[in-house]
Order: structure tokens, then C-alpha cells, then sequence
């Protein structure tokens, strides 16, 4: 059998559907699975014109997205990270609330040192944005920010040099991180810690669904492939990215 | 000795300074940016890193398809771009009249494709190449936009470098009753030759140093390519991916980095010296 | 050898093969303007078949300007314009659309500036013989010894051939232009001041070579060497600045010129001069 | 006037080919710029072409699609640049030719060709993990206009000096040695004599680094900070036209996904507008005589 | 004006000023290669304070490399060697210490080929006068329309002097090269073959600056115009190709040179170029 599949989409799932896919052509000889990157909004767009075979989304579908198939590959869940230099811990929803607001603009105001806190938010449109805001309660426009990033890295490498930021990125990066020696820690976003642990169990809320999307209900080695990466054969690469498999 | 001499002493000394200061803290700072790439990237370097693919999104394994796909994703930019951009400049200096608007505007057009954001090129090109045309995410869709891409480089350079051609060579030719395009491809090309090649060479660096533009038309696909129309993905693209999106990738996307910035030493000492030996085969300075 | 296609081409609106007594250069009130400042005015010239022209007179009158107008030169030249009545062999010399190519084929030109191409001084004569199309090497060989000969060079130049041109003193890169002028045998040869930079033993040789090409060649050649312009040339014109704009004032044999001139610019210029 | 016809056929054919080329460089931009501008559409007919420019801040989901802040920054860190690359990249065109030793110039050549050729990302990288923290510890956050100018001369520097280079170099030597036989001193050589000469050439290296820069993505997404706002010291955040759409695009759809063509389109403008100005400021320098 | 700074700073080793009897510039042995070939062999020479003294011989024999080695121009060819003595005022030429700025400013040179500044005219002169320190705006004037004046282009340009030096004609380019020379009033004068573009009227001009200016500077001519040499110079040295290398044959005041050759070579040389 040779068959051909092309997966477009976010490139927070590319890395793991990139490994998925090796995988699963060596299990089937002939099949081919060209991985492309371009985001989610790509993913879902060239699934429906039929460019693609396959879409990786790492959000919640949009309301309007109901016409496509969806399937939950992984979870990624959101948390807080401030600098391992700065000594408030923990923080509430409304301190984080008054942080993301202006309302408190020192760290004196609740308990850590007289320094100015940076605070570092995501572009507008990204799903952790939409996870964090609405895990708050606040509308993009309520936000005062100082820093406006794009990917989990650049949030990380941020918050590490500058020890009075706080940002939020996914927990997976920042437990690695905070393994790996980088001067970053993990605060929970609510009052479950926030751990890949927790987000697994399915405790911790802040959490976003990595999905692969087809347009119509797949079939074929597109719903082989849909299939594999749903299957505990590939959880060791889903751990590998810091990413939780999804329950089933 | 008197004030005025003084000063100006003062002067030639602060002037000197300077002239040698601005490339201290030139290669001061790239020590800094290369120290931090070769510190972390370095220990990452083997010879299996340069031969094998990649396993577990870049942290193992090596980078040879990247290697294969930067150099034909490069070679086919420049094949196509060098020959536009050449005969452009050709046509801007030497054909047409230096009063005439067509020539302002060719040359205004690529001025502002020089300033586009290679996101944009990569969304075009995705359109236009991968789409419209039918290539699909494949090497040439990423070789034609990176042709696009670094065309205005290409052909601002040499559209310079043929006009600092003397005119006593360009009348010498034309007063043998060599006709025009004998001319300029026997005379004036080769007197421009050197500026030609230091324009691809920034060229050929922007190319292998591209990623947005990439990533929307040759791709993400980490596979050795076997034809132009397979997908692949180029260092640059590489090293992005694993410094951005894969979690723990960073060591080896310094590791890429490096093995890419030593690719583009290596380049750009080969055009130097193919620059060099052209010049020592006809030349001098007039 | 003529360059017979050439001269064919140039031909396009038939027009009488030149008998002797028609001169083959005829100009007729040619003017040349840079922009809006004229340097010549209303040029009149006769110019015979074989003959040595010599062109003289003061600097900035107008003597490079002139020769730039018999091989169109002057085209290369951004604003500059050409007016009057310009021919040679009876082809209209100021037509747009004269093949410019076959022209300069057949007027070759030698610049007051010796402006070798930035290559070796093979190639820099090897180029011409390959664009006129001689293909095998001997025969290109055999004309650039030949050329260089013509001009003295071949003994200071021979064992490095291949080194820059450049690199010559300024009275060989002179003969290195000569020479490169030379290898198209030109039916007519223009002349910038060619002995400007030479000592008087290569000045010397080139005058011999004057002398021999005269045969099957026509030459015209500024010079502001007068002892120079009566030992070569057979007719002379003198170019003279009028009102900032320059003009010949007297044209005739050399003897004319020189011994009974009849303007007293003439006289009071190769007096001066000779004196 | 020159005669662009000819009737040689192979010149014929070899001057059309030359217009082909021109033809087909040219329509590359009208290519770019036709593609942006369609997918630009939606959004200039949904908001109206005034509503990028006077619109209160930039909310594309909410409907407010101000550029204006994002212009002004994108000018900002360009200009900034390029005051500090131009003038050390002809410094450095002139210290390869005048001051340093042959050995010592190839090699800072060579060194320069290869800072031209390093992935923006990594320049990025390095920004944020040294550059943004040193300014941070000074005067927070960090990510600003100035460690967006710092990196940016930097990247297009290159740029500067091999052009500037390139045309230096190709200046007929009878002009150093003129100046120096006249006992002009070297500095006065350099900056007097041979860099007018060559001001046609250094104006085309500044106008392909201010293209460099008006273009430049992600290394300015990771060090800028990318804030929507109008900075009042260097020390403030912008965000640049080029790094909104990189920011954003990849989670954009629909009229968001339009608005940011529009960012592409203003930047294609801008770069119009540069060059009215360089065109004014500079006029197109003439051939060397030799 | 003699620089006064310039010369103190070249005399840095102090030697004993040289009185009228030693000669302004002394060489002994002076020898010059171009990377391993050797152009120039063993030429010695003095040349009095206030003298003219003119250099010929036949082209490539290295007169140009001599001049050369006189204000160190040849510091600017890549791989050129100058061995031997040579000194100027007793400093060392040739030492590697020298500070050649001051040298060149004292040691005034004029090419071969003229080579203008492609800048306006005028900023082709405001430029060294700037440069040696005239800061006023009416002295600079002042000093342009003298130099001007001298070499007989000021009535020609001085209507145009914010036009482009390189639409000069070949004379003009060459004589506002003269000019320029002369601004700083140079102690020394070296000219390559001033005259070698310039007809009869202007070269006169030139010569006669020439005399002129010998009262307050030391003038080496490179020409081959034998009549001027005569004319102009007080002694004459004649350059000449041995075994491909050049060296002095002979050298002596103009009388002896012209009328009572020692030499052969001499004789020769300026028999058969004044016939
Ligand atoms: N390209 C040009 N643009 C404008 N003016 C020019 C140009 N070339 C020459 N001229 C002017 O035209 C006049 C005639 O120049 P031309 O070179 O013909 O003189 P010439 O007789 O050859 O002088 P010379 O003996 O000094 O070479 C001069 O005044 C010169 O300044
Ligand atoms: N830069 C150089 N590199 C190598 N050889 C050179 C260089 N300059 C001059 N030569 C050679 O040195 C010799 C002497 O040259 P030079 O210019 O001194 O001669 P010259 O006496 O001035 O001749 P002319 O009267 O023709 O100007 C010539 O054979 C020439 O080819
Ligand atoms: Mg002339
Ligand atoms: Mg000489």
C-alpha cells in the first residue's frame, strides 16, 4: 500500500506529529506523511480547501469550526512562571488579575521586593492568550502588558532574564526548564498546582487540546494515522514534548 | 608647532581612532553573539551530527537532510536569481538611457521588495508557487521565492558594480566595434565581476539564513529530499524550529547554527577567493 | 582586408561609390553641444581616401569632440548632440540608424587617454581577433606579435604577455592601444594625440607606422606636436576657439599651413609654435 | 541619444532578453505587492483604509485595527539602525581599503560576510538572552526600541560595509594616489576624496539596509518587546509592522488574517516613502569618470 | 611659505643642513623592482635647491618609478621594493619611519595622466587648500584663481568652476592638475610629463610657470619633448633600458647633454629625436 498525507497546521504540534509520523511510516512501508508547519489558522483553512489531508489545531474549535472533524491528540496545559529570584509565592487570581490590569505595577504591593513587575503577555489571537484570559475573567482590551510574546521559548527565555517578570507559557516547557536549571518557576494558574502531572489527571483547568482536524470524518491511513496518535504507542513522544496525552 | 597643527594632529588621531574602533566593536560583538553559539552549540558536533537525520524533533540524531535541502533550496535561488538580476542590471546600465523613467522604476520596484518582510514572501509564495502553480511545499517552490527574496540584493549590487566600470573600458570595447552585448559580456561583466560577487555573496548569507519564507513553501518535512519536489527542511528553518518550538531543543539549535555560520564562512571564502582568481586572471585596476 | 560586409551594411540607402575625387569623410557645418553649451560650430571638412589629416589647435576646442562624431562616439555620451551634414563614403554618418557597429568596424579610434582594458596584455589584444571572429589561436598569436611589433612593444613586452596591462608605464599602455587599434585593420584610423605619452623613439615608430598604413588606411590625428603634424601629415586643419565655441579656421595641405598660411591665427599659431 | 534597438540580430535578441529580465523583475514586486493587496481586501472594505491609521490601538478580534503606533515604531527601529550601521558600515568599507593590513583586512571582510548570513533567529536569541536582560537590569523591562536598534545595526551592518566595500574598491586607484601625492592625509583621503567618489555606491548600500530593516522579523519580534504603543523613550516596547504579522498570523483568521496584509501593505508604503525621500535627499549619483 | 612644521618633522634625525654646495636631493644606487622583476638599477643623481631638472628617455625605462620614489608614491604600489640612498634636504627617503605626509607636501607630483577628483572644479582646489589648514573662505578663493590664472584655465573655466572636473577636455583636466599641484606652494616639484596633452599655446603657458616658479622651487620634469628640455631645464639626465632594467647613461647640464654628448647612446638619443 503507498498513500501519501499531507498535515499542515500549528506549529506547537508540528515537532510531535513530525516524530508521530516517522513512527508510523516505519510501521507502514509506503505510506509518506509530510508534516508543514504555517499555524493553527493554516491548519484548519487547508483542511477545508482540501490542501491538506490533515489539520493540527492547538486550540478549542471556534463555534464556526463545527463543520470540521476533531480529534484530541494531546493537552497542553498553561501556567504561570515568575523568576526563580523573586520570592512571592504564592500568587491569588486577583493579585494576577491586578497584575494583568495595571492595578499592581510593584512587586512591594504584595509582598516581594520594591522593584517594577514586567508583565509579559502573548500576541493577540494566540490559544494560551485565550486560555489565560479566560481562566481570569478579562477581555484582551483590559490588558496592560509590557512585553508581547510569541512562543513558549521566547516567554521562558524572557521571564529567565529578567527577574522581576512574570509571564504564563505552557507547563510542560516550564517543568523542563525548571529541571534543566533555567532561573524559572511555575506558579499555578488557580488552585491546583500546576503540574503535567495535574493537567494528565485533569485537575488542573488551564489547559488547551492539541488536536489533529479532518473535513470530513477520516477514513483510510488518515484515520490509521488519527487513530496511532491517539494510542498509548505514541505517549512516550508525547512525554518527549512535554505534552500529556490526552485522556481517552 | 602651532594650535592649528595641533589640532588637526587631534583631529587625524580622533578620526584614526575611530576607524579602528568601529571594527573592534564590530568583531567584538560577534565574538560575544559567536561565543554564546559555539558555548552552547559546540559540544553537540560530531561527525555522525553532520551525516545522520534527525530523531526525537531535532534533541538527537544529526542534520544531514537540512544540509542537502539548504544547498539545493540556495543553489536553485541563486541559479534563477543571478541571471534576472544580472541582466537587470545589464539593462539599467548599460542599455537603457540613465534619464529613462522604465530604469527608475525597475529600480524603485526592487528597492521595495528589498524592504518586504520574508513572511510575506513566504505567504505569497505559498500562494503563487505551492498553490497556483501546483509545486506544493517542495524545494523549488522554496528556491523560486527565495529567488524573489534576494533578487533585489542580487541586482543592486550589480547594477552598482557595473556602473563604477570605467567608461575608458566600456568606450575602448565599443570604439574596437565590438557590438553591445560583446561589450558587456566581454568587457564590462568581467571589469564588474568582483562587485557581482560580493553581492551574492550577501545573497547566497540572507538565503541560507532564511526561515519565514521557508517554512511556507519548501517546508517542515526533516526527511532527506530525493527530488525537487519533495518538501524539505533547510538549517535555518531547523534551527528555528528547535529554538522555538521544541521544548529542550536549544543546545542543538546552537549546534545548527553553528554548523551553518561555518557553512557560510566557508562560502563566502570560496567566492572570495573565485573572486580573487578572476581578478588575477584578466586584472588590475585601470 | 576591408571589412567588405561591414561597408555593405553601412551602405543601406544606396548611394554612389565614392570615385577618388569624392572625398571619403565630408562634413558640412557639424556642431556638437553638451547640454546646452556648444563647443563646435559649423565644421566643414574634406577628408581623401588615404590621406593623413592632422588636427590642431589649442586645448578645449573641440579637436576630441570632432573625431568623436566619425565613429559615433559621441552616443555614448549622455546629452550630447550632433547637428550638420556628416558622411562617409557617402553614408549618412549622423543617421539614427546607422549600424554603429560595422562603423567603428571600420573607423577605428585611439583615445587621448590610453585606456586598456583591465585584463592581461594578451587578452587585451586577444579580444578584438576573437570578437572580429579569428578563432584558432596561431593566427591571433601571429597578429599580436605582429601589432605589437608595429609599435615597438614586442621586445619590452613579449616574456609577460600575461601580466596585467595596467601595469605598464603610461608610453605602453599608449602602444598597447595602438597596437589593439591595429589588429581590425580599420579602413580609417582616428588618432587622439597617439604620441603624447612616447619618447621621440617610439614617437618615431609610430610615425613609421603612419607612414605605412597610409596605403590602405585613412588617418586622421589630433596632435599638438606641429614639427610632429608637418613630418606626418599630407592636409591640415586648425581648430580654433571663436566666442567659446570652436571652429576650424584654416584647413589645407601642410605646406599651405605652415609655410603660407592665410589666416594671421595660423600664421601667429604655427609661428609660436615652431619658434 | 544612445539607440536601444539595433539591427544586429544577436544584439536584437540579447537586449530583449535584458528586458525580459527587467520584466520579470519588476513584476515580482507587482506579484508581492498584488497578492497582499488581495488578501488585504476583506479587511479594507470591512474597516475602511482610515480606520488603520486613526483607529485607538490594535484589537483585530475587536475590531480596532490601529497601525499607526506600529508605523511610527517600525520607523523608529529602522531609522535607528541605520544611524548606527551606516555610518560604521562605510567606516568599516573605508577600513578595509585604507587602514588595515591586507591580512587583516580579508579576514574582517570574510568575518563580515558571515554576520550577513546568520539566521535572524539566532541574532534574536542572542538579544533576548544577553542584550534585553543587561537593559532590563537598568531600566526595566528590557525588550524596547533601544534593544531593537542594537540588534538591528547589527544584522544589516553587514550589509552596509560590503556594498560600501564593493564600491570603494572598484574606485580607480588615481585617486588615492592624487590625494596623496597632494599630502593629504589618510583620514582626509578616505572620508574626503574617496567617499564622495563613491556616494552613488554607499546610497545603494543604506538603501538596501533600510530595506533589510523595514523587513526584519524575528530577531525584532524577540527583542522589541512588541507592544502596540507610541514609545516615549528608547527604553519602551514597540512592535514593528514586520513582527505583527509574524506574531500573529499563525493564529489569524478571517479579518484578523486581512488585517494583517494591510500591516504588509503599509510596509510595502513606507519603504515607497524611504525611497522618496532618499530619491530627494540623494539623487542618483552619475558613472565615475576615469 | 615653506612648511616650516612639515619640514622639522621630517628632519627628525637632525643632520647638518645642507649648505648651497650639497645638492637638495642626492641619490646613490637607487634601485626599484615590481615584485620580483627589477625596473629601475643603480641610479644616482643629485639635483641642486632651485634648479630644473628635466628626465628623459624612452618609454618604460622608469622614469615615472623614479619620480616615485622621490615623494614615496611608490609606498602605494603594492610589491614595489626601492633599495639604494636617496635623500632630500639630507633626511632619508626611503626611511620606513618618514612621515610621508609631510614629504609630499613639500614634494609636490603631477601625473602622467591627469587625474582630477571626479568633483566640481572648484572643490578639486578647495580640497588640499582645506586640507593644509586655509580655513577662510576669500583666501581659498583667492589662491584657486591665482593657481588658475597660472596655468592659463582660468579664463576658460572660471565660469563653470561648480561643473564636473571629468567633462574637462583631456589639456584642461591636465593643466587644472597643474593647478592643483601648485596650491601649496611645494618646495619641490615633480612633473610627469606636464606637457604631454597640451598644445603648443598652453605648453608655453606651462614653461613659462616653469621658469617662474624656479626662484622658489626645485622642479624634476619628466619629458620627451627633447626641445623643451632644452628650453627649460638647467641639467638633464637621460634614463636608459640596460639588459631590460633602467638606469642613468648620462647626465650633465643641458649644454653638455644636448651639444657635447659623452655617450653614445646620447648622442644618438638627441640627435635623432631633434632631427
Ligand atoms: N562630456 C562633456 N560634457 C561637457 N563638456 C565637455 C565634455 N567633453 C568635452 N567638453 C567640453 O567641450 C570642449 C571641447 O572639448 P574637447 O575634448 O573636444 O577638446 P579638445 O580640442 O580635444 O581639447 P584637448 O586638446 O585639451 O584634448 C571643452 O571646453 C570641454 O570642456
Ligand atoms: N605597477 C607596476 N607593476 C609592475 N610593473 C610596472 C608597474 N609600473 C611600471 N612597471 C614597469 O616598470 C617599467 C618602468 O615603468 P615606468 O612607468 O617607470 O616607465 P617610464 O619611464 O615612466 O615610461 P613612460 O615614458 O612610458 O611613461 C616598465 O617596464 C613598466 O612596465
Ligand atoms: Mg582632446
Ligand atoms: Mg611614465
Amino acid at each position: 500500500e503507498t498513500a501519501k498525507l499531507t498535515v499542515t497546521g500549528a506549529s506547537t504540534l508540528a515537532p510531535l506529529v513530525s516524530e508521530i509520523a516517522h513512527r508510523f511510516e516505519n510501521a507502514n512501508p509506503g505510506v509518506r506523511i509530510d508534516v508543514q508547519t504555517g499555524g493553527s489558522s493554516r491548519g484548519v483553512a487547508d483542511v477545508r480547501r482540501g490542501i491538506a489531508d490533515i489539520g493540527m489545531v492547538s486550540r478549542v474549535l471556534k463555534p464556526d469550526e463545527d463543520d470540521l472533524t476533531v480529534n484530541i491528540v494531546a493537552r497542553d496545559g498553561v501556567g504561570m512562571i515568575v523568576n526563580t529570584a523573586n520570592p512571592v509565592d504564592p500568587l491569588s487570581r486577583d493579585q494576577v488579575i491586578g497584575i494583568y490590569t495595571g492595578r499592581i505595577t510593584n512587586w512591594s504591593q504584595i509582598g516581594g521586593p520594591d522593584r517594577p513587575i514586567t508583565v509579559v503577555n502573548k500576541a493577540e489571537g494566540r490559544s494560551t492568550l485565550d486560555i489565560f484570559l479566560e481562566h481570569v475573567q478579562l477581555k484582551p482590551t483590559d490588558v496592560k502588558a509590557h512585553i508581547v510574546i510569541g512562543d513558549n521559548e521566547q516567554g521562558v527565555k524572557v521571564v529567565a532574564g529578567n527577574p522581576w517578570a512574570i509571564g504564563y507559557v505552557s507547563i510542560g516547557t516550564a517543568e523542563y526548564h525548571a529541571q534543566a536549571g533555567t532561573p524559572v518557576r511555575l506558579m499555578a494558574l488557580g488552585p491546583v498546582v500546576a503540574t503535567t502531572g495535574n493537567v494528565a489527571n485533569g485537575t488542573y483547568g488551564a489547559a488547551r487540546p492539541l488536536n489533529l482536524v479532518t473535513a470530513k470524518p477520516p477514513e483510510g491511513v488518515a484515520a490509521r494515522f488519527i487513530a496511532y496518535s491517539q494510542s498509548p504507542a505514541v505517549h512516550d513522544l508525547i512525554h518527549d514534548q512535554y505534552f500529556v496525552p490526552a485522556p481517552r | 608647532m602651532s594650535i592649528d597643527a595641533l589640532r588637526r594632529r587631534r583631529t587625524a588621531r580622533v578620526v584614526d581612532a575611530a576607524v579602528w574602533g568601529v571594527p573592534a566593536i564590530t568583531v567584538a560583538a560577534l565574538a560575544w553573539l559567536l561565543a554564546d553559539v559555539v558555548w552552547h552549540g559546540a559540544g553537540q558536533i560530531d561527525l555522525a551530527f553532520l551525516t545522520t537525520a534527525p530523531r526525537s524533533a531535532g534533541r538527537a540524531g544529526g542534520i544531514a537532510p537540512m544540509l542537502v535541502s539548504t544547498a539545493i533550496v540556495v543553489a536553485i535561488a541563486v541559479a534563477v536569481a543571478l541571471p534576472l538580476a544580472v541582466g537587470t542590471a545589464v539593462l539599467l546600465v548599460e542599455v537603457l538611457p540613465p534619464s529613462a523613467s522604465a530604469g527608475r522604476w525597475i529600480r524603485r520596484s526592487l528597492d521595495i521588495l528589498a524592504g518586504m518582510p520574508s513572511i510575506v514572501f513566504g505567504l505569497f509564495g505559498n500562494l503563487v508557487f505551492c498553490t497556483m502553480l501546483g509545486m506544493g511545499f517542495s524545494l523549488l517552490s522554496g528556491g523560486l521565492t527565495l529567488a524573489c527574496m534576494v533578487l533585489p540584493i542580487l541586482m543592486r549590487a550589480a547594477e552598482e558594480s557595473l556602473r563604477g566600470v570605467p567608461d575608458g573600458c566600456r568606450r575602448g570595447a565599443l570604439a574596437l566595434g565590438m557590438p553591445r552585448h560583446r561589450a558587456i559580456t566581454a568587457v564590462i561583466l568581467p571589469c564588474g565581476m568582483p562587485g557581482i560577487i560580493d553581492g551574492l555573496t550577501l545573497g547566497v548569507g540572507r538565503a541560507m539564513a532564511e526561515t519565514a519564507a521557508l517554512v511556507f513553501t519548501s517546508g517542515y518535512v526533516d526527511r532527506m529530499p530525493s527530488a525537487l519536489t519533495d518538501s524539505g527542511r533547510t538549517l535555518a528553518v531547523h534551527v528555528f524550529d528547535l529554538s522555538m518550538n521544541v521544548t529542550g531543543g536549544d543546545r542543538w539549535a546552537y549546534a545548527t547554527a553553528l554548523v551553518l555560520i561555518g557553512l557560510l564562512l566557508v562560502t563566502a571564502g570560496l567566492l572570495s577567493l573565485a573572486s580573487r582568481f578572476l581578478q588575477r586572471k584578466g586584472a588590475h585596476k585601470p | 582586408m576591408t571589412n567588405l560586409h561591414a561597408v555593405a551594411e553601412l551602405h543601406r540607402p544606396p548611394v554612389d561609390e565614392p570615385g577618388p575625387a569624392v572625398p571619403l569623410i565630408r562634413a558640412r557645418g557639424v556642431s556638437v553641444s553638451y547640454g546646452a553649451r556648444r563647443v563646435l560650430g559649423d565644421v566643414s571638412l574634406d577628408i581623401a581616401r588615404g590621406s593623413v589629416t592632422a588636427l590642431i589647435g589649442p586645448s578645449g576646442c573641440g579637436k576630441t569632440s570632432f573625431l568623436g562624431c566619425l565613429n559615433r562616439m559621441v552616443d555614448l555620451i549622455p546629452r550630447c548632440r550632433v547637428t550638420g551634414e556628416l558622411r562617409l563614403a557617402g553614408a549618412d554618418l549622423l543617421d539614427p540608424t546607422l549600424d554603429v557597429v560595422a562603423l567603428r568596424r571600420r573607423v577605428g579610434l585611439i583615445f587621448q587617454r590610453p585606456n586598456p582594458f583591465p585584463f592581461s596584455i594578451r587578452h587585451n589584444l586577444d579580444l578584438p581577433l576573437r570578437e572580429a571572429g579569428v578563432r584558432r589561436k596561431e593566427p591571433r598569436a601571429a597578429a599580436i606579435e605582429r601589432c605589437l611589433r608595429a609599435v615597438g612593444l614586442w621586445d619590452e613586452v613579449h616574456d609577460r604577455l600575461d601580466h596585467a596591462a595596467g601595469a605598464l608605464s603610461g608610453g605602453q599602455q599608449q602602444r598597447l592601444c595602438i597596437a589593439r587599434a591595429l589588429l581590425l585593420d580599420p579602413e580609417v584610423l582616428l588618432m587622439d594625440e597617439p604620441c603624447s605619452a612616447l619618447d621621440p623613439i617610439s614617437g618615431a615608430t609610430v610615425e613609421a607606422l603612419i607612414g605605412s598604413l597610409k596605403e590602405r588606411c585613412t588617418i586622421v590625428i589630433v596632435t599638438h606636436n606641429l614639427a610632429q603634424a608637418r613630418r606626418v601629415a599630407d592636409r591640415c586643419a586648425l581648430f580654433w576657439l571663436r566666442d567659446g565655441i570652436g571652429t576650424i579656421v584654416e584647413q589645407g595641405t601642410v605646406g599651405q599651413i605652415f609655410h603660407a598660411p592665410k589666416s594671421e591665427i595660423t600664421a601667429a599659431y604655427v609661428r609660436g609654435a615652431v619658434a | 541619444m544612445t539607440s536601444i534597438s539595433s539591427r544586429r540580430p544577436a544584439e536584437r535578441l540579447f537586449v530583449t532578453g535584458l528586458g525580459l529580465c527587467g520584466a520579470a523583475a519588476s513584476l515580482t514586486i507587482v506579484a508581492v505587492i498584488g497578492v497582499t493587496t488581495v488578501e488585504a481586501t476583506p479587511a479594507l472594505s470591512v474597516a475602511g483604509p482610515q480606520a488603520f491609521l486613526t483607529d485607538d490601538g490594535w484589537f483585530p478580534l475587536s475590531g480596532r485595527f490601529g497601525l499607526m503606533p506600529m508605523i511610527l515604531g517600525t520607523v523608529l527601529v529602522s531609522l535607528g539602525g541605520l544611524a548606527l550601521a551606516g555610518p560604521m558600515g562605510i567606516v568599516s568599507a573605508v577600513f578595509c581599503n585604507h587602514y588595515a593590513p591586507a591580512a587583516v583586512a580579508t579576514a574582517y571582510r570574510l568575518l563580515l560576510k558571515a554576520l550577513a548570513g546568520i539566521p535572524s533567529v539566532v541574532y534574536g536569541l542572542w538579544g533576548l538572552v544577553t542584550l534585553v536582560p543587561l537593559i532590563a537590569a537598568w531600566a526595566p523591562p528590557g525588550a524596547s526600541l533601544l534593544a531593537g536598534i542594537l540588534v538591528l545595526a547589527l544584522m544589516i551592518l553587514p550589509t552596509v560595509a560590503v556594498v560600501a566595500d564593493s564600491a570603494i574598491q572598484q574606485l580607480p586607484p588615481a585617486l588615492h594616489r592624487g590625494g596623496a601625492a597632494l599630502g593629504m592625509r589618510r583620514h582626509t583621503i578616505a572620508f574626503r576624496v574617496v567617499v564622495p567618489a563613491a556616494r552613488s555606491g554607499l546610497a545603494t548600500a543604506l538603501v538596501l539596509a533600510l530595506g533589510r530593516a523595514l523587513g526584519e522579523t524575528m530577531a525584532l519580534l524577540m527583542v522589541t518587546g512588541n507592544l502596540v504603543q507610541y514609545p516615549s523613550s528608547l527604553f519602551d516596547p514597540v512592535r514593528t509592522l514586520a513582527a505583527n504579522i509574524a506574531l500573529e498570523m499563525a493564529y489569524a483568521q478571517d479579518i484578523h488574517r486581512s488585517a494583517l496584509f494591510v500591516s504588509g501593505l503599509v510596509l510595502a508604503l513606507l519603504v515607497a516613502a524611504a525611497l522618496v525621500v532618499a530619491e530627494v535627499l540623494a539623487p542618483d549619483g552619475t558613472r565615475h569618470v576615469d
